[in-house]
């Protein structure tokens, strides 16, 4: 069946993909021609995180019909909650070599951490936390967005809200989080030196793994009867009410496992960038993610994981090639791909039809927004 | 008179002359100083023979390419420039230019990728502390070499950065000298943007007014989001801070782009220079560039250089970038100046070394000097700072700075403030034997950040 | 009242914005009835439906199902999963959706995601599901996709889900709209084979098909009761007569 | 402290009194001849100029007032090394004249010269002397900003000279500054006997303004009546100031909403109406803002006379080029995606990125200069209320755009099919209208009102690539807040949004204020889904 074939082909570019990159890097010799610099693992590692977001976005718009703007903020809270850990790491070898307080606390002169730095010491307890606290935020807010049935553009806009409100917030150096410079010079995870080239391919091949499971989680979720409801809700919402089940509900399970997935993504990005500040919330990373997803092609989900990929290298190369006027080149891809590809890249390859309850979902709220204008 | 930053100390000159002979004795024998085993991680050797490729890390798109764009353009005037003259060591130089889009760890990618791939001899790059913040620990792990040309808040030296823009002790505290001896401020508003170089830079002037037996009813600090612009409320806290029968001054560390609405709202309000001077540290001939200068003449600004400041050398330089942008309208900045400068060292330290060798080339930069186009010689100290002198300009009707006053001497960069109590003890110092960025005097070690 | 009833609307009154949509709408439906409701435009039909189902709420009034549940106190999920099933005018299906997941979808049982997430399809879904297609005649469509059908036959998918919800009360907006005659008299034997097991309402225009359904009409307009009673008599009304052809 | 105050003592004894004035300014001004106020003003000591720009004014001298307005202007230079004679020349548009004589001289080697150079001691100085110049002037408009002038400097030794101005001065209202100004003088003083000093003291209170406070605070070292007097006016201002603040505050609320206002009202058609959610909207924002800038170059250039109205001139070209801009958008881009909201999204996005990269290769990155006229600078005092000048325009301005947007919607004859369209195109194509015409239209209305909201925020923001960035947020949740396609909600939802973000931000601070509207807005959506005027019955059914 199709979607066996998909789920194969997807898993094996991920994983061989990352595989070959790795052993490339690692058993060919730096002179040979073959061998793969470590700039290109950095990158790869990196796109994968991307990837992992542009999955968790692809789940709630292209399967609920859910057009989130404010996805980046789930991401970037992921990162944070690893960030704090691999401070803490640090321990003494800071500039300031303090034992207890990260650099950027001394730094604003600060005498003793913050509560809720406590903790952070512990992997386990970050890990929890990259979990926890995404999750909760996104179900907290679902819950309030979707059972005052808050939807379609508004639900967008507030997301937007969502995530400059967090970035504001976190731009304060009050907050302790390391204001506008956020947290970098982390040195290692779980006792691996972070700049060491193995430490930097191992990670990359987590994240390759990461990226398969949740590759397979959400496959998994949108086969089971759930994944139909929810379909069901993104076609027509009143239908599934009529019937006695309750969108929001569904809709806020989806939310919250799709803000999870987003954070673990952004849990495995900044040890492999070495940064994590408050730009990463920035509503234009939001949208640009979602702007992945468009351009490989909405509810696919690999379609996602191959947006975030070739639109990411696009940027790489063009702000190399051509630094001076790459933003045409890229937003010129954006337009086009809106224009002729509705259903993506991948939708030059599938025959299958669009998702057309997105395009329903659309005409609804266009609809209404036209019956509004009275 | 704050003489204590403005005498080159005994000490400091030892290790300057100290910083000569070494490079001097580096500059012989360039094998010998690089361990096989750095050579091994080295990644970003670069190559021996062929143009040199010189990095050139600026945003040229996004919020920041308003302030980065024109130093990418100095670096490539420069390295046209030096090319004319046959290049460096008779080999051209071939700038890399790309763009980090304002993004900061997309500043990471791309130093990555500078070092390790196109394996450049230096970067020259990085505005926002945030951007340098995020390559730091790219340059310390490929070793690559970063010139980092704008006025920052200091409590960092890496032995891979040369900061040829101003340690706070370079710009802030002179200029608050100034407004104290000059003008008679007593009471002092610290106005800035939310981020780490004002929050520093007004806790270091917070502690050094005390220290000046100034009273916290006396000094109000505030602070604002980027890109503010509706200053109407912040203005008037101002302006009846100001009204307590004592001479107030604004010490304004406000980013780029909140500057124009700021002095809009302060002209609008008819707030002159005579009743409330502001001083700006961020605030150059760019800047003013996209201002109506009209309500702001009078008010102040420090600098290292302004592009009035009339030496021969200095018009020669702002004549050229204007030939090689042909464009009369463009304007010289500060930081455009400290690029030049560091250019110019950086070309002297690899003739010196006689290599591009990140590690040589490091250890020859120490002890190299070159004039200031605002006069006097920018020399390289073994802590990675340039000895500069401190111009109080007022801003002109034509958006020029006009020169009020000035450092008597060169002052000597302290990177580690020895007005905060966690940075008091530290120095850096990129010689041996202390080989040391952040080098505690008192308890006689170094803490952490020492050479690999 | 003494003998039980099933639907009991009560001077429920619904106004937007001033216009009274509903006004004072008092209505008495039995157990196992079949009621035809007919009225011209904005009389008032849609807006009953959906005071009933719960997408609107009525500014005055109540709705009491069976016994003792006043349905204007619940919301949609609430009051289908009481029993109370509605077809729409334009048939809504689940285009994406095959034929069967459309039906598996409608099938009484529990709504949660807790259960739907790891829920497998058991042999009694799959007789049923089996029994639905043969019903509404669409065996041989079972794995298309929901939008590939044709516009009848959307019409019975919707009706089949209704059935899949096994619900004690059917609302049925204009089923027949359309529709070829024979698809319309196909649809009448349908509802009427419904009819034995349950309750209906059903909304229509088509006086062809009212008649051909032969069961108690009920009159709106004007967001109230006109009138009541047998085909024959609805047709000698006068005030009826004045309604549909005086304007 | 006290050092400082001894040492004033000493130098009122020795210098001409004028010299005290500064004394505020000049704490370390080193001894230095008294004699030749021309000597002094060529020395290269900012006091020592001041000084002689004081001694100047007051020594009658028929040369005064060319020599010090040759210095404000910087067209006083004087000798490179230090002379006896100490040269003064004054640059004339024919070459020199000699600044003590006024008779002309054969141009000295440039080389020799340097301009004599002015900071704000030397400023202060001068706008002293122009006032105790000014004082005799013809014109009352004159001698009352001299009058204005002398009482800001507050200066001692000009008070003989006020009185004297004061006897044969006609007009009520420049003899109200002048007293004002003596009162200032006589405190800054150390004579007047404590009734003469408490009388001034309630002048100033009459006054009652921040200047007035800053000068009363600044007095020290009074006897106990006077004191008390000082404290009591001190006590009065401040209360009615705190008064003020609260109006203030309001008005800073209304103002911002006015600039929320104006850039949203144009998405409160392509988006409120049409439903194109139009991320390219702040780059048509950013479009009449460079509009602005062009007209005004294009003014400067061709017709100097009109400079002052360059902005009347750019509002209808910014919504002439933003309109046509976005007419041509709808139709190579727009009109493909309709029904397809969420995909014009992210076409719009590209879009806003290719239009900052286009303004940024055609202008360069950096800011541009747009100049603010005379009649949009400066501020109005109502009470103890300042209202600036701009501000005041902006709030106008976005009335008259909102006004002339629902007029247009109402009664003009587009508006009447702009709505036929949107309510129901089908029938309305079927009345004759096209509507594919109708679309582009509206959308280039929106975008021209952009484009006109673009020459209101070049006076108020950075004309940069990125103006347009910062806009667009806000406008959504403006729209948003207001309920989509209801131009009286976008009204109100800017206003409401201004007014709590302005009453947040003294107690929370600028950046918490932000967050907290954000807050509010994420928590009211929940409460109003379709903003604060939704549209009821079946229509809002969707």
């Amino acid at each position: 069946m199709r979607l066996d074939r998909a789920n194969i082909a997807t898993l094996s570019c991920v994983l061989g993909g990352a595989a070959v990159l790795a052993a490339m890097n690692l058993l060919i010799p730096a002179v040979s021609p073959l061998h793969v610099p470590d700039f290109v693992i950095a990158i790869a590692g990196k796109y994968l995180c991307y990837a992992i977001l542009a999955l968790a976005i692809d789940l709630v718009w292209g399967y609920a019909g859910i057009l989130t703007l404010g996805h980046a903020a789930f991401f970037a809270l992921g990162g944070y909650a690893m960030g704090m850990y691999l401070m803490r790491e640090i321990g003494a070898r800071g500039v300031y070599a303090n034992p207890t307080l990260p650099d950027f606390m001394v730094f604003i002169g600060w005498t003793h951490l913050p509560w809720y730095w406590y903790g952070f010491s512990h992997f386990w307890f970050a890990l929890a936390m990259v979990v926890v606290v995404p999750g909760t935020l996104a179900f907290v807010f679902g819950w309030f967005a979707f059972r005052s049935r808050v939807s379609g553009v508004y639900l967008s806009i507030i997301t937007q809200a969502l995530t400059y409100a967090l970035m504001l917030a976190f731009f304060r150096n009050d907050m302790g989080f390391g204001g506008n410079n956020g947290m970098t010079d982390f040195k290692d995870v779980l006792g691996f030196p972070l700049n060491r080239e193995s430490t930097e391919t191992g990670l990359m091949l987590v994240t390759a793994t990461v990226l398969s499971l949740s590759f397979l989680l959400a496959r998994a979720m949108i086969h089971s009867r759930f994944g139909k409801v929810l379909i069901a809700v993104r076609d027509a919402e009143p239908r599934t009410r009529f019937l006695g089940y309750r969108p929001e509900s569904y809709k806020l399970v989806v939310w919250t496992v799709s803000a999870i997935i987003a954070a673990i993504g952004g849990a495995l990005y900044v040890p492999q960038v070495g940064i994590i500040n408050p730009s990463e919330f920035a509503p234009g990373n939001s949208i640009e993610a979602v702007i992945w997803v468009a351009v490989g092609g909405r509810g696919t989900l690999y379609g996602a994981i191959l947006g975030a990929m070739l639109v990411n290298l696009g940027k790489t190369w063009l702000t190399s090639a051509l630094p001076e006027i790459w933003l045409f080149a890229i937003g010129g891809l954006f337009i086009v791909v809106t224009l002729f590809l509705p259903r993506g890249i991948t939708g030059l390859f599938t025959t299958r039809q669009p998702p057309k309850g997105s395009k329903q979902a659309s005409a609804a709220t266009e609809a209404s927004m036209r019956e509004a204008a009275r | 008179m704050s003489s204590e930053k403005l005498i080159i100390d005994r000490r400091t000159l030892g290790r300057l002359s100290m910083g000569l002979a070494a490079a001097a004795a580096t500059g012989i024998d360039v094998g010998a100083i690089v361990p096989p085993a750095k050579a091994a991680t080295a990644i970003a050797a670069t190559p021996e023979t062929g143009p040199i490729k010189v990095g050139i890390l600026h945003s040229l798109s996004g919020t920041m390419a308003i302030s980065e764009v024109p130093l990418k353009d100095v670096m490539l005037m420069l390295i046209a420039e030096q090319n004319k003259r046959g290049g460096v060591m008779g080999r051209p130089l071939e700038p890399v230019v790309v763009d980090p889009a304002s993004n900061w760890p997309l500043f990471a990618e791309k130093a990555k990728q500078l070092l390790s791939v196109d394996k450049v001899a230096a970067v020259f790059g990085c505005w926002t502390s945030v951007s340098r913040k995020s390559v730091l620990p790219v340059f310390e792990h490929l070793n690559g070499i970063l010139l980092y040309p704008v006025q920052y808040e200091g409590q960092e030296c890496s032995r891979n950065v040369f900061y040829t823009g101003a340690a706070p002790n370079q710009q802030a505290i002179p200029a608050v000298d100034y407004l104290m001896n000059q003008v008679g401020v007593k009471r002092w508003v610290l106005e800035g943007t939310d981020y780490v170089y004002p929050r520093t830079t007004n806790k270091i002037l917070e502690a050094y007014l005390k220290k000046k037996g100034f009273g916290s009813a006396d000094i109000m600090i505030n602070y604002t989001p980027f890109g503010y612009s509706d200053w109407q409320a912040e203005v008037a806290k101002i302006k009846s801070f100001g009204s307590a029968g004592k001479k107030t001054a604004v010490v304004s560390t406000i980013n780029g782009d909140a500057n124009v609405p700021f002095y809009k709202e302060l002209g609008n309000r008819g707030i002159k220079a005579t009743d409330i001077p502001v001083i700006a540290f961020s605030v150059g001939e760019q800047e003013l560039a996209g201002i109506d200068t009209k309500p702001l003449v009078g008010h102040l600004a420090a600098w290292n250089y302004f592009e009035s400041v009339d030496t021969p050398a200095n018009k020669e330089v702002v004549a050229a970038f204007k030939k090689f942008t042909n464009n009369d309208k463009r304007v010289f900045n500060d930081p455009m100046e400290a690029h030049y400068i560091g250019f110019n060292i950086w070309v002297k330290a690899v003739e010196k070394a006689a290599t591009t060798n990140h590690d040589a080339v490091i250890d020859a930069m120490i002890g190299v000097a070159h004039p200031n186009l605002s006069g006097d010689y920018a020399t390289m100290m073994p802590n990675h700072h340039l000895t500069k002198p401190v111009l109080i300009g007022e801003v002109q009707e034509n958006g020029q700075f006009n020169t009020v006053w000035q450092t008597p001497g060169l002052v000597v960069a302290q990177p580690w403030s020895p007005y905060l109590p966690e940075s008091k003890n530290l120095i850096g110092d990129w010689l041996p034997p202390m080989s040391c960025g952040s080098y505690d005097v008192v308890a006689g070690k170094c803490l952490g950040n020492h050479k690999a | 009242m003494s003998e039980p009833t099933l639907l009991y609307l009560d001077g429920v009154t619904v106004s937007f914005d001033g216009f009274k949509a509903l006004n004072e709408l008092s209505m008495v439906l039995e157990p196992g009835e079949m009621r035809a409701v007919i009225g011209p435009n904005g009389a008032g039909k849609t807006t009953m439906m959906d005071v009933i189902t719960g997408k609107t709420r009525p500014d005055q009034g109540r709705i009491v199902f069976g016994a003792d549940i006043d349905l204007t106190k619940l919301d949609e999920p609430a009051i289908a999963r009481l029993g109370i099933g509605r077809k729409f005018q334009q048939p809504t299906v689940f285009e994406t959706l095959t034929v069967r997941d459309n039906l598996l979808l409608a099938l009484a049982g529990d709504r949660s995601p807790r259960f739907t997430l790891w829920a497998r399809e058991s042999a009694d879904e799959h007789a049923q599901l089996d029994r639905l297609l043969a019903t509404i005649r669409l065996v041989q469509e079972r794995d298309r996709r929901a939008a590939e059908l044709s516009h009848g036959q959307k019409q019975w998918l919707e009706i089949g889900m209704l059935l899949a919800q096994d619900p004690k009360l059917l609302l049925i907006d204009e089923p027949a709209a359309g529709m070829t005659d024979a698809e319309t008299a196909e649809t009448a034997e349908l509802l009427r084979e419904i009819n034995r097991t349950r309750s209906v309402v059903v909304i229509d225009h088509d006086m062809a098909f009212v008649r051909a359904l032969g069961v108690k009409i009920t009159v709106l307009d004007e967001g109230c009761v006109l009138a009541e009673g047998s085909i024959d008599a609805i047709q000698d009304n006068p005030h009826v007569i004045e309604v549909y052809l005086g304007r | 402290m006290l050092w400082r105050g001894v040492c004033v003592c000493r130098r009122r004894l020795w210098f001409s009194m004028l010299i005290a004035a500064l004394s505020a300014a000049v704490p370390t001004a080193p001894a230095h001849a008294g004699g030749d106020p021309f000597a002094q003003i060529a020395a290269t000591n900012f006091d020592i100029v001041a000084q002689g720009v004081q001694a100047l004014a007051t020594s009658g001298n028929p040369r005064a007032a060319a020599v010090i307005d040759a210095l404000r202007d910087g067209k006083l230079y004087a000798w490179k090394w230090p002379r006896p004679d100490a040269p003064l020349y004054i640059r004339s548009a024919t070459g020199f004249v000699d600044a003590r004589s006024g008779a002309p001289v054969e141009a000295p080697a440039a080389i020799n010269l340097r301009r004599v150079i002015v900071n704000d001691s030397v400023r202060a100085a001068i706008a002293t002397a122009e006032g105790a110049l000014g004082l005799f002037a013809k014109d009352p408009a004159a001698r009352r900003t001299a009058a204005e002038a002398l009482y800001q400097s507050a200066d001692p030794g000009a008070l003989s000279l006020i009185e004297r101005a004061l006897t044969n001065e006609k007009n009520a209202g420049v003899a109200q500054v002048l007293r004002e100004a003596a009162a200032a003088a006589l405190l800054k003083s150390d004579n007047g006997s404590g009734s003469t000093r408490i009388a001034a003291v309630d002048e100033l209170a009459t006054r009652s303004d921040l200047s007035a406070r800053n000068l009363l605070a600044s007095l020290h070292s009074e006897p106990p009546p006077v004191a008390a007097a000082i404290a009591g006016a001190i006590h009065d201002i401040d209360r009615r100031l705190k008064l003020w603040s609260l109006v203030e505050n309001l008005y800073y609320g209304v103002s911002l909403g006015a600039v929320l206002l104006l850039a949203a009202s144009g998405l409160a058609i392509t988006f409120g109406v049409m439903g194109v959610i139009n991320m390219a909207h702040g780059e048509m924002i950013m479009t009449g803002a460079y509009t602005t800038f062009v007209v005004q170059q294009l003014v400067a250039a061709t017709m100097p006379g009109l400079n002052e109205f360059g902005l009347l001139i750019a509002v209808p070209a910014a919504f002439v080029v933003a309109a046509g801009l976005g007419i041509v958008i709808e139709r190579c881009l727009i009109r493909f995606l309709y029904g397809r909201p969420l995909e014009t999204l992210l076409a719009t996005w590209g879009l806003s990125l290719v239009l900052q990269q286009a303004v940024r290769s055609i202008f360069g990155a950096t800011n541009q200069d747009v100049t603010s006229p005379a009649w949009m600078s400066g501020s109005l005092d109502v009470g103890g209320l300042v209202l600036t000048v701009n501000r005041l325009w902006i709030i106008l301005f976005a009335l008259l755009v909102l006004g002339g947007l629902m007029a247009t919607l109402r009664w003009g004859g587009l508006g009447r099919s702009i709505r036929a369209v949107m309510q129901n195109r089908r029938m309305a194509a079927v009345m004759g209208i096209r509507t594919p015409w109708i679309d582009a239209l509206t959308f280039g209305l929106g975008s021209g009102i952009a484009g006109m909201a673009g020459v209101a925020l070049s006076q108020i923001d950075n004309v940069s690539p990125n103006l347009g960035q910062n806009y667009i947020v806000d406008s959504f949740i403006v729209v948003v807040v207001g309920g989509v396609g209801n131009l009286w909600g976008t009204l109100f939802g800017a206003v409401l949004l201004g007014i709590v973000d302005k009453f947040v931000e003294p107690f929370e601070g600028a950046v918490l204020a932000k967050i907290i509207v954000l807050v509010f807005l994420i928590l009211f959506i929940q409460r109003r889904p379709q903003g604060l005027f939704p549209l009821k019955g079946r229509a809002a059914e969707a």
